[in-house]
């Protein structure tokens, strides 16, 4: 019911400026997830949506009007502090019915909700405990349940599942998206996790010191990653980077760097000097020699469970590659390289911004 | 998948309460007006409060300075003049110069008023840090351990505190003679550390108790014995806690009256309110100078506060432990 | 591993009790035996004005409390002066220490403020009130004479009620400070992070005030309670030199009379029921208070 | 200083000398005065006045006192049947200086025929009256009788010169009221017969008159000021000096603070006279005794009587050294009937009163006769509430005096 | 340089036993993984470990010798906490630095060493900051520099991770390992990341409700779970499990389930009543027939980056499928599915112990 836009908005902590003239539109009833480097301004992003933190300069809007003096207890918004916050003199059953009682939802209907979102994140037989007794992924899923029993405009959430097994993430992704479809409402989500970001998103914004680098939807993230920073930030294990130039070799337009030889299909007007980019899964290995693939040496191999990630060194490159279990080449052992040619990725070696990348999503 | 985990194949839709349209239900319906220049009615209130506070605590004091830098006959004056019109210093001459004492009522008191200062400082500079000391251990005690009789032992301290001072004073007096302590610091210090300790402890229970218990662990593991522990990491956490508990001592025997009085005779350890009190005779009362002696008194605590005014509103834990 | 013996620390108990023992020493040692030889004392007829008719008996004076006029009737005043002194210095400072647990300029100076009467000595401070509330020449007539509130000076304290609050306000301006460090010590242990999760709750400043500060408030409001019922049982230097405890019986607390009782009268004896009465009634208050707020504010981070 | 023994004293041979703090710097002078002429070595310590009497108990009680030390003629009784002081019959000259003091002096330093002490210094009420408001009233003298006060008082109040002419220290607090004594004593009536028994609601009428007077004064023809009620005696004094009161019965000794320019504006105008009374003729009036008394347990027992005469007897040349200097220096009053016609004297008094009238007021001053009675401090406090109940209107004097009775009653059986 | 033997450890809260009779022994120099449901007991099993909790009964011994009385700080063990503790009143600089500044270690190395540290963390800039001024992946890599510039007989490392994005999380795991080879001593890790537990640990323990379930390589932990649980547990997505019963069929030893039947080579006496599991990446689809192939129909599939994972319906069983991107059947369009029969395990259908498993790790 509210669609939040950012205009311009930066902040500085004493002189130190965190978020940069952030220019950001989520849509009524997106899905938006934030994600970049550690300390690159997203909780504090989350935090200015909220009403928490006071912009430096620019303005927030919620459905096209400027809240930014409204206080946060009047924006209606929902938020998983990335911090949990609970009330540690509270229950966990107060933790979670405390907003409704703000809202004076009656007695009865928040008893029912505290418990049917404690049943949701399976913290049923933990209602009656202060936080202090929790162990830390059961004060996380109270910090959780304390956003999904409400009825607000948007829900922030910052990194709500990081403390979470596996198995449970998944089932709480699976419980967030519900929600989200559900109560049809905004929802802005902070994650480092890129399943999540690549699963649960509309749109993807890709945060770096502050500063956006690609809102866009995972596919387009993944597959056409604006500059080189999306390219390797999402993705894992990253994406390979091999710094050479292009050249027209035979009419052939060819990317070269010492190790590689690689054909490019490529529009003209390029600068020359490049970087290539292949993500892991794209790179094949072989045995034995293939048509078109290089001959490199096992480097290193490590076990992915479902996966192995071999490191193969060509001269002086390592290039990763993902392949699928079993793979029982060891250390040193030959092995050739092949690229997949339509998922190549090219950027300028000056400032990173992606020349190309493959045509077709996947 | 895990045995404890029994979600229903298809999760209902958690239900919403029926909330009143238009109050809460969305922001469109809150954010009606572009509230963009708010008038700041909080930073309002909250200076016209610390105003109104600042003046009914500093008028009536504000009235002693006045006086004592007036002449006498100016600070009865009717109507009063806020001001002092023929201001002078002579009420404060005294207690530099001892010959210009000698005229003045109570003018041995004006010649003790510098040492009595001294004393005090001492007495409750020395009650302070002993209490800090003493109550710091009990009160970990009873903020981190379990023990048996915990809560006795707390109303117990409570009940040494609550039988009235003039009901112990003689006895007291009689020990402190017993110890050979009259007219010492020791006899003072002792006495008010009685007297501050059972507060102390529940000051410092309280603040110790909301120092996270993960910090404390995390310097165990950091190898820190339990006295570097509490030096390093629980203690300055605690400051706001300490200084509080410090204050209350520092004050507990900086105006205390009746046992001075009683337990001290000589400038040897005479403090400040024992000699405050001899500007006020039966037959007469030197206003100005007694202000005088009084602005005197208050300027040591006044100042120690403003240098640890900041450790007392410093926020205890931000951003320590996560959940 | 340096050192990986088997010795096994103290228990919790243990621990406990050696870390209580240097507090539990000092005290017991300075007031084991003045408390003990005072609860003796109030039970023997003992004025030093008839040393001669010294003896032990009994309950007898705390029986005599019961029939005797001037101990109602202090009780009865005290009980009204500790109500109007705690409600006001409660509220009062909680509002300051609130104010002052902001951020605003001269907060610092605020703060020192606050804790200034506390630092005067209790003559000055009765002078003080006494040169402020005087008939003839006091600084309030004065004040309001100028500011054209009243038409000519008042003699504030010549009637009971007046009397009353004027001492009870004079009291309040005293004990403010104690109440106001301990709110604030309290108010600074808050973490931010509850006031934003509150605010992000919806939860509006005053909610925000009985649902995160009130509850982390509760110990420390405690203390205050305890050591404010304390103040206000005791209350003697500023009653004393603003009124004598008159006109008639108007102010005179139980605590005036008895000091009055003990160190004029000599009456050691009667003066030392009326301290235990008064000590009875203050601990028994403070398990009220204690098993009104202990529990719910009992809470770890 | 006081560590040693249950004996008390110093303990290094001085005498241990303990006074409440009134001018403690001229006491030190004079106490060196002492020590350079005698040799012995005076330990001296001032006590804050408000808490001398306690501290002392305290002191005595903890078996710390001081060989010598300043006695309140209130206080006298209990501090013997303490047992904290010693006669002093039969040690050299004090027969002397008994026969050379007013009888009212020697009276009040005496408990139950023994000697306890050398004079310090003795006051006496008066009437104190500001001439120059009298004056501007048509008054050339002051009055000698209630009735006269009340109407001069109601005169100068229609003229508007003060809405209040009479003003009265009538906060409760410690000290004793003398005026109301003064009142009594003045018109010829006492309180208590010679046994102590109380005759103010029986076969004396005095009391009630004068409380009927009073309350007249204060809600009748509302002369005297309802302020009284929360006026300790410095404010008084500090009224008297401003022009403020017409009229206010007090200690001899405050005229002399009144009618110095430095300190008042009314210098010069302020008179004494004697205390008026129900009836306009003379009877008496109240006085009241400082004294310097001796340990029981002092150790230097002749050392501290030595200082004892230096500061309460006579000196070698047969003079009250001290009692003179006490004058000299500020005003004192003396027990010494001789010093009031000794020409220094009478010139340095004539600055500030009538000796004439100065010396009337000693000699008929007495001192109140229930001063022996253990129970009299509080009967005193008990009267000071009775009196403010008749002030503000709420006690009838009839009922008053009742009350006194029975509060006397009360106690002596309380105490037997 | 420390041998940690768990001997019957137990621990209660209250009545509650959070670890129940726990036997463990971490060889010297191992890298010990701790992996488990949230609130299974990890953190409290490293508390104890560390000193920092008491045992209800049982014994911690160090190299054989019991330090159950030893209090922490006594212990010589590191330790990042869940959630972090760090000093609130001193610098980045001098959190890390405290241990050291414990230790007496000259001011010079202290500040060398810390400095090293905040490189490698990549906090190098926020030395002189308090914590509250650090974003929240800032605070936990503070966290973690602690640990790391000690040296330490045992480190013990509580989802050190959690909140940084993936590139630091690669980066860190590697710095972690380093610093394992570096050292040389025992590391126990609690980790909710799979992959994590997968490639840094020598042996993988999995709690369950305060019991161990399993404690062997990462392969054996994954390749021959000793339980359902383990099993479900331990790869992600997980295991498709389908409950059925064995039967001979002609000879051949079959599972059968309503929509399954599916030949398997099992031991003899074994119950009949058992559950097949089977790894996603051990499902393979097709298109079009294939021989042994099941029909059945897509019900869902997610872009998971590099695969897609695809929700296969058969009959009225749900079994998951990780397939290579691309993969591009829509919804309900017909599927075959076909099981790796050298990758099936086997369980008992009453308490879920492996009755088989691959014989072969990859
Ligand atoms: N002080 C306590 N009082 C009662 N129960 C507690 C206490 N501390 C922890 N518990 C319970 O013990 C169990 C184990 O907690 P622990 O912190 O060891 O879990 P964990 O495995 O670390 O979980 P997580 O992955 O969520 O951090 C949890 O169920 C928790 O609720
Ligand atoms: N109070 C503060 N004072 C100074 N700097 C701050 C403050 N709060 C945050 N910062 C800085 O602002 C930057 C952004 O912080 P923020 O918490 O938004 O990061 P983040 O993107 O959420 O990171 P993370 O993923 O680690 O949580 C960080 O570099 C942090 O150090
Ligand atoms: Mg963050
Ligand atoms: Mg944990």
């Amino acid at each position: 019911m509210a669609e939040v836009r950012l205009e311009n908005v930066t902040k500085s902590f004493g002189g130190k400026t965190v978020v940069d003239d952030l220019n950001l539109t989520i849509r009524d009833q997106e899905f938006l997830t934030l994600v970049g480097p550690s300390g690159c301004g997203k909780s504090t992003t989350l935090r200015m949506i909220c009403g928490l933190e006071r912009a430096t300069s620019g303005n927030v809007f919620f459905d096209g009007k400027p809240v930014s003096w409204l206080p946060a207890n009047k924006r209606d918004v929902a938020m998983v502090f990335q911090s949990y916050a609970l009330y540690p003199h509270k229950t966990v059953r107060q933790n979670i019915g405390f907003a409704l009682k703000m809202m004076r939802v009656p007695k009865a209907t928040i008893d029912e909700q505290v418990l049917e979102a404690a049943r949701t994140l399976d913290i049923e037989d933990l209602l009656d405990r202060k936080p202090r007794e929790l162990s830390g992924g059961q004060r996380q899923r109270v910090a959780l349940g304390r956003a999904i029993v409400r009825d607000a405009g948007a829900y922030l959430l910052d990194e709500p599942l990081s403390n979470l097994d596996a198995q449970l993430r998944v089932l709480m992704r699976a419980e967030i998206k519900r929600l989200h479809v559900d109560v049809a409402r905004t929802f802005i989500y902070v994650t480092h996790d890129q399943v999540e970001a690549m699963t649960m998103s509309d749109r993807i914004a890709v945060l770096r010191d502050g500063v956006i680098q690609q809102c866009a939807t995972p596919e387009e993230i993944y597959e056409r990653p604006a500059n080189r920073f999306v390219a390797s930030f999402m993705g894992s294990p990253p994406m390979n980077f091999v710094t050479g130039a292009l050249a027209d070799v035979d009419g052939v337009r060819m990317f070269r760097s010492t190790a590689l030889s690689q054909p490019i299909a490529v529009s003209d007007g390029q600068p020359a000097d490049v970087v290539l980019g292949v993500r892991p899964e794209d790179v094949a290995l072989s045995p034995t020699p293939v048509e078109g693939y290089r001959q490199g040496r096992v480097f290193v191999s490590e076990p992915l469970g479902p996966d192995v990630l071999v490191t193969v060194r060509i001269e002086d490159e390592l290039l990763k590659a993902r392949v699928p279990t079993p793979f029982r080449l060891g250390h040193d052992a030959p092995v050739y390289v092949g690229l997949n040619p339509e998922r190549l990725h090219l950027f300028s070696a000056a400032d990173g911004t992606a020349l190309q990348a493959p045509r077709d999503a996947a | 998948m895990g045995h404890h985990r029994h979600h229903p194949p298809h999760l209902g839709r958690l239900h919403r309460p029926p909330l009143p349209e238009g109050k809460f239900r969305s922001m469109t319906t809150v954010v009606q007006v572009p509230l963009r220049y708010r008038v700041p009615f909080k930073k309002i209130a909250l200076y016209v409060l610390a105003v109104a506070f600042g003046l009914y605590l500093v008028l009536p004091f504000y009235w002693i300075v006045a006086m004592s830098f007036m002449h006498e006959a100016d600070a009865i004056a009717v109507p009063p003049s806020w001001v002092p019109v023929h201001p002078t210093l002579e009420n404060y001459l005294g207690f530099v110069n001892p010959d210009a004492a000698q005229e003045l009522v109570g003018g041995r008191a004006v010649s003790e008023t510098p040492y009595s200062l001294r004393n005090s400082l001492v007495v409750a500079t020395a009650t302070a840090l002993l209490n800090l000391v003493l109550a710091t251990f009990a009160a970990y005690s009873f903020s981190r351990l379990k023990f048996r009789g915990s809560q006795v032992l707390l109303l117990l301290y409570l009940l040494t505190r609550m039988v009235p001072g003039i009901a112990i004073i003689i006895p007291f007096y009689l020990l402190m003679r017993s110890f050979g302590l009259l007219d010492t610091y020791l006899a003072l210090i002792l006495s008010y550390t009685t007297f501050a300790l059972p507060i102390t402890i529940w000051i410092l229970k309280d603040f110790f108790r909301s120092v996270p218990r993960e910090l404390e662990e995390a310097a165990r593991v950091d190898r820190c014995g339990w006295f570097r522990t509490m030096w390093s990491v629980f203690l300055p956490v605690a400051a706001p806690g300490l200084v509080a508990a410090a204050v209350f001592a520092f004050m507990t025997a900086w105006n205390e009256f009746m046992f001075a009085l009683f337990l001290t005779s000589t400038t040897a350890a005479k403090t400040i309110p024992v000699v405050a009190a001899n500007f006020a005779t039966d037959f007469n009362t030197q206003f100005t100078v007694m202000a005088a002696a009084g602005v005197l008194a208050v300027v040591p605590p006044l100042v120690l506060a403003l240098l640890f005014q900041r450790k007392l509103v410093q926020g205890m834990a931000a951003g320590s432990v996560k959940g | 591993m340096s050192v990986l013996t088997e010795r096994r620390p103290l228990g919790d108990n243990a621990k406990a009790w050696a870390l209580n023992a240097p507090a539990i020493v000092v005290i017991s040692l300075l007031v084991a035996y003045p408390i003990g030889y005072s609860f003796y004392v109030s039970m023997q007829r003992n004025n030093l004005k008839r040393p001669r008719a010294k003896r032990f008996i009994g309950l007898d004076n705390y029986k005599a409390l019961l029939s005797d006029d001037a101990f109602l009737s202090a009780l009865k005043v005290s009980a009204l002066f500790v109500l109007v002194v705690l409600g006001m210095t409660v509220v009062l400072a909680l509002l300051l220490a609130l104010v002052l647990n902001e951020r605003f300029r001269g907060r610092g100076l605020l703060l020192s403020l606050a804790l200034l009467p506390w630092a005067m000595p209790g003559v000055v401070n009765g002078l003080m009130w006494r040169t402020i509330f005087d008939a003839k020449t006091g600084a309030l007539n004065g004040l309001l004479t100028q500011l054209g509130l009243i038409d000519s000076y008042q003699a504030w304290l010549t009637s009971g009620t007046g009397a009353f609050l004027f001492t009870a306000l004079a009291q309040v301006w005293n004990t403010l400070p104690f109440s106001v460090i301990i709110l604030l010590a309290g108010l600074s242990t808050i973490p931010s992070e509850l006031y934003d999760a509150a605010t992000v709750d919806r939860a509006g400043a005053f909610r925000r005030f009985t649902q995160v500060t009130i509850p982390w408030l509760l110990h420390p409001l405690l203390i205050v309670l305890i050591l404010e019922t304390m103040n206000a049982f005791r209350a003697f230097d500023t009653i004393y030199v603003l009124t004598g405890g008159g006109p008639g019986d108007a102010t005179t607390t139980i605590a005036l009379l008895d000091v009055q009782t003990v160190l004029t009268f000599t009456d050691f004896g009667l003066g030392s029921a009326y301290a235990w009465v008064i000590t009875a009634i203050t601990l028994l208050i403070s398990v009220g208070y204690i098993g009104l707020l202990y529990r719910k504010g009992n809470f770890e981070v | 200083a006081c560590s040693n023994g249950s004996g008390g004293g110093a303990g290094d041979g001085s005498v241990k000398f303990e006074g409440w703090d009134y001018e403690a710097t001229l006491v030190q002078q004079n106490l060196d005065n002492f020590t350079k002429t005698s040799n012995v070595k005076v330990n001296y310590t001032p006590i804050t006045s408000a808490q001398y009497v306690q501290k002392v108990v305290a002191e005595f009680t903890g078996g710390g006192g001081p060989d010598a030390l300043y006695v309140y003629d209130d206080s006298l009784a209990a501090w013997v049947e303490g047992e904290y002081l010693q006669p002093i019959d039969g040690l050299p000259g004090v027969d002397d200086v008994y026969a050379a003091i007013f009888p009212g002096n020697a009276e009040a330093m005496t408990y139950q025929g023994k000697r306890y002490g050398l004079p310090y210094y003795t006051d006496s009420n008066c009437l104190i009256y500001n001439a120059d408001i009298l004056a501007k009233a048509g008054f050339s003298k002051p009055p000698a009788s209630l009735e006269e006060l009340e109407a001069q008082a109601v005169k100068i109040k229609s003229m508007g010169l003060l809405e209040y002419p009479i003003g009265l220290p009538a906060q409760l607090s410690d000290t004793w009221w003398a005026w109301v004594w003064g009142l009594v004593y003045s018109s010829g009536g006492d309180m208590f017969d010679d046994q102590q028994a109380p005759i103010m609601n029986t076969t004396d009428t005095v009391t009630k008159d004068v409380l009927t007077w009073l309350q007249n004064a204060a809600n009748k023809s509302k002369v005297l000021d309802p302020a009284s009620l929360q006026l300790l005696p410095v404010p008084v004094d500090n009224a008297m000096k401003a022009n403020r009161y017409a009229f206010t019965i007090g200690a001899r000794y405050a005229l002399r603070d009144y009618n110095d320019p430095q300190k008042s504006k009314a210098a010069g105008k302020m008179k004494m006279a004697l205390v008026p009374s129900l009836d306009g003729k003379v009877h008496g009036t109240i006085s009241n005794t400082r004294m310097y008394g001796l340990a029981k347990d002092t150790e230097v027992k002749d050392d501290a009587f030595k200082l004892l005469t230096y500061l309460g007897g006579f000196d070698a040349s047969k003079q009250p050294y001290t009692a003179k200097f006490w004058f000299q220096q500020r005003g004192l009053g003396f027990a010494y009937k001789e010093l009031a016609k000794d020409p220094e004297i009478v010139a340095a008094l004539k600055k500030f009163a009538d000796p004439a009238i100065y010396a009337q007021l000693a000699e008929i001053a007495r001192p109140r006769n229930v001063l022996g009675v253990a129970w009299y401090t509080e009967f005193e406090t008990e009267m000071h509430k009775v009196v403010q109940g008749v002030l503000s209107n709420q006690t009838q004097p009839s009922a008053a005096v009742a009350s006194l009775a029975q509060t006397a009653g009360t106690l002596k059986k309380k105490y037997s």
